[in-house]
This record gives C-alpha cells, structure tokens and sequence, in this order.
C-alpha cells in the first residue's frame, strides 16, 4: 500500500511517500502500527483531530476501511484558496 | 468548465476577458482572485504544497456541485502551487450566469470549499523561518452556510 | 475608491488587473462585470439612460455605505450609458479586501444597490419596437438583506 | 423650479426638462398642477405607485414639501447593474 505525506505531516515523518506492506483493517489500525514503528510516527500521528486522511484520493475518516485501497495520504486540514 | 492547477503565474484580467468572452445568454459574470497577503510585512515567499491527482479531481468535484446547484454558464478555477512572491495572483474562480444571484452564490461557494476541501496547504517563509498556515475555524464553520 | 460614468466601453480585464494591482494587505478581489444579455435572441441594442449628476452622487454614495460597512481596501464602480450591443459589459464593481468575506459581501451589496438606486433606465431595442425593462419586485427585495 | 424627466416618463410628457413656475407645496401638489395642466401629463402621473421622484438630486417621496428644492426629477424605478 502506499502510503502518502504532505505539510507538516510530511516533514514530521520525513518523507513524502512510502510502501507499507500491511494488514491494517482501518485507517485507526494503519496509524497504530505506524506510530509503533518509530516516534517520528508516533510524533507526526499524535493528535488525530490535527489530521485528515485521503483513501485512493477522496477525503475519508479514520474508521474507514483499507480493504482494497492502494493509496492512503495524511495530510493537515488544507489551506487552500 | 475548466479547472487548471499550475506553477506558472498566470493573468487574471486576461483570465477573465477570455472566461466571459462570446457568450450568449450570460449577463453576470463575478471573479475572485486570491492574492498572497503579507499580513506583517516581513513575507518573503509562500509555498504552496498540493496533492497531484486529488487536487483536479476535489476541485472538478466542487466545480459539479456548484453548476448542480445553480444555473450557470461556466465556471474557470485556476490553482497555483509552488513558490509565491507576496501580491501574486494564488487562485481565481469565476462564473458565469444569466442572473447575478447566481453567479455570486456559485463563486462564493467555491471559493468556500476550495479553501477546505481542495488539498492546498500553504507555508509562510519569513527571516525567522517558515511556518504552515493553520486552517481557521471560520474557514470549516463557512461550509455550513451551503 | 473609484467611480466612473461613462458611454465609452471598458476593458474590464484591464480594469480588474489595473484594481488589483500593487497593493498591500489585500488577500481577496472580488470582481462583478454585467452584461448586455439578449434572453429571446433578437436583441439589437440596448440603450442605457442616466441622470447626469445625480448619478454619480448616488453611486458614491452606496460606495462610501460599503466601506463604512465592510472592511475594504479599494471599490470601483464603472458604469456605461448610452447604446451598447449584446455582449458588451454594461458595468462593473470591484472589491479589495484582506478576507474574501468582506470582498464577496460588498461586491454582492453594491450590486443590489446600483441596480435599484442609481438612476440607470434600460431600453431593448428588437425588431419589434423599443421597451423599457421593468424594474423587478427581486431586485427591490434583495435590498432588504442588507 | 426645474423639472426633468427620465425614460418612459419623460417619453410620454414629451421633454427631458422643463421650468415650472409654481406655487405646490409638496411633490403630490406639484403631480396635481402639472396633471390638470394636460392629458399628457395626466397619463404619466396616473400611476404614482410607478414612479419615483427625486428632490435635488436625492430620492424622496410623494409627500415630501418643495420648499427651497430647485430640482425635481421623475422617472419610473430604476434598472441599472
């Protein structure tokens, strides 16, 4: 799955994109195993209201299901216009 | 409808000369153009990050909806990304309708759900640094009045 | 601020890059451009009479009313008079502002107020005979949301 | 007093402008004398509900008095924008 970061997100984790070879059944599950990984997840997932998440590019929530996604992104609320 | 997310500057006067030009029918045509505000006088530059992909595909969304919603003509959305130079042109929406109502409500929705439903993030650099632009409570409250 | 009456057409690109321009502070421009509309396809002219004096008065009025009102930067209000073909913009309103609330509020409430309180008569012109356009119950209703 | 006249108002009295040696008090004394003077004028003024009226370039209503006014203008509502 692969898994994308923009804004402040990414530069928290330190990359824009990655593989991540997973069995997260949610969005929630997806972010636990990552923060696990390594504090600079754990920093950058900390606090989840702070966050959106996109599903193969639509605007989704954290109880969502990644059955079938190929794309997940974390990204802040946006700021555009 | 046409929906353009680029780097490069663009015109807005132009932008909207070629927008209401040859049109039949059409009698209101309103534009908003956001321009990158140095709110303290020490911007050096705004960095605008985007999500290549979702960006066209969340602002063709928004552009449906509006012209689901009201009886327009056409509607343009210009989206810039990379860096900014404060006093640049960042976007512009515009519509075109037969009455004025319309033409106004359509491009303020936009607008609207541009600022947060289109995955735009902004950065202000200054001499101190560079800091993200945090999303506003107004900016999600607005989306209610739709 | 800016007011112009005037029979001669305007190029209403040029005239929101010339608004926009140069300025500090500003965030949202916010631009309005009406159009001659011919609704049955036998429009040949439409021609537009105003009361001189009077006319720029009033306009300056409603101006002054929306910056007292909203927090703006800049207006400008052009409007022609005389004969004008399908097509060509009858008059336009610009708005400068730090947020695009103000700019999209004001431009929205200088509209409705040109059209019911400066003193501008519409005659259409068609191959059946000349007519003045009747003033509608809508536009003197948009007044009240002010 | 100065008398001026716009669109379909000052089509049906036939001039743009004209001076009137009067005496009226108020607007609807002004509406009353210029009627009784000729059907033209009876048949603009017939319907004041269809009219608008301003005193020295300021809009104004039908009771207002013309004491001091040096311009009185009539015309249908406006249609601008």
């Amino acid at each position: 799955m692969n898994v994308v970061y923009f804004a402040w997100v990414r530069e928290r984790i330190g990359l824009p994109e990655e593989t991540v070879d997973t069995d997260a059944a949610t969005v929630k599950d997806l972010i636990a195993e990552l923060s696990a990984r390594e504090d600079r997840y754990a920093a950058a997932f900390a606090d989840t209201t702070a966050l959106r998440v996109a599903l193969d590019q639509e605007l989704s929530d954290f109880d969502a299901p990644l059955d079938g996604v190929r794309e997940v992104a974390f990204f802040p609320p946006m700021t555009g216009g | 409808m046409a929906v353009r997310v680029q780097s490069d500057p663009f015109d807005a006067g132009a932008e909207l000369n070629s927008f209401a030009r040859d049109r039949t029918g059409v009698g209101a045509v309103v534009s908003f153009t956001g321009v990158v505000r140095d709110t303290k006088g020490d911007l050096q530059e705004m960095l605008i990050e985007h999500y290549p992909g979702m960006t066209e595909s969340a602002i063709a969304k928004i552009a449906d909806e509006a012209v689901q919603r009201w009886a327009l003509a056409d509607v343009l959305v210009i989206h810039r990304y990379g860096p900014l130079k404060p006093g640049e042109p960042i976007m512009m929406v515009a519509t075109a309708a037969a009455h004025r109502a319309a033409a106004f409500e359509a491009a303020d929705f936009l607008m609207d759900y541009l600022k947060s439903r289109a995955p735009f993030w902004k950065k202000e650099v200054t001499a101190q640094g560079a800091a993200w632009v945090a999303a506003k409570d107004a900016d999600e409250d607005a989306l209610k009045r739709w």
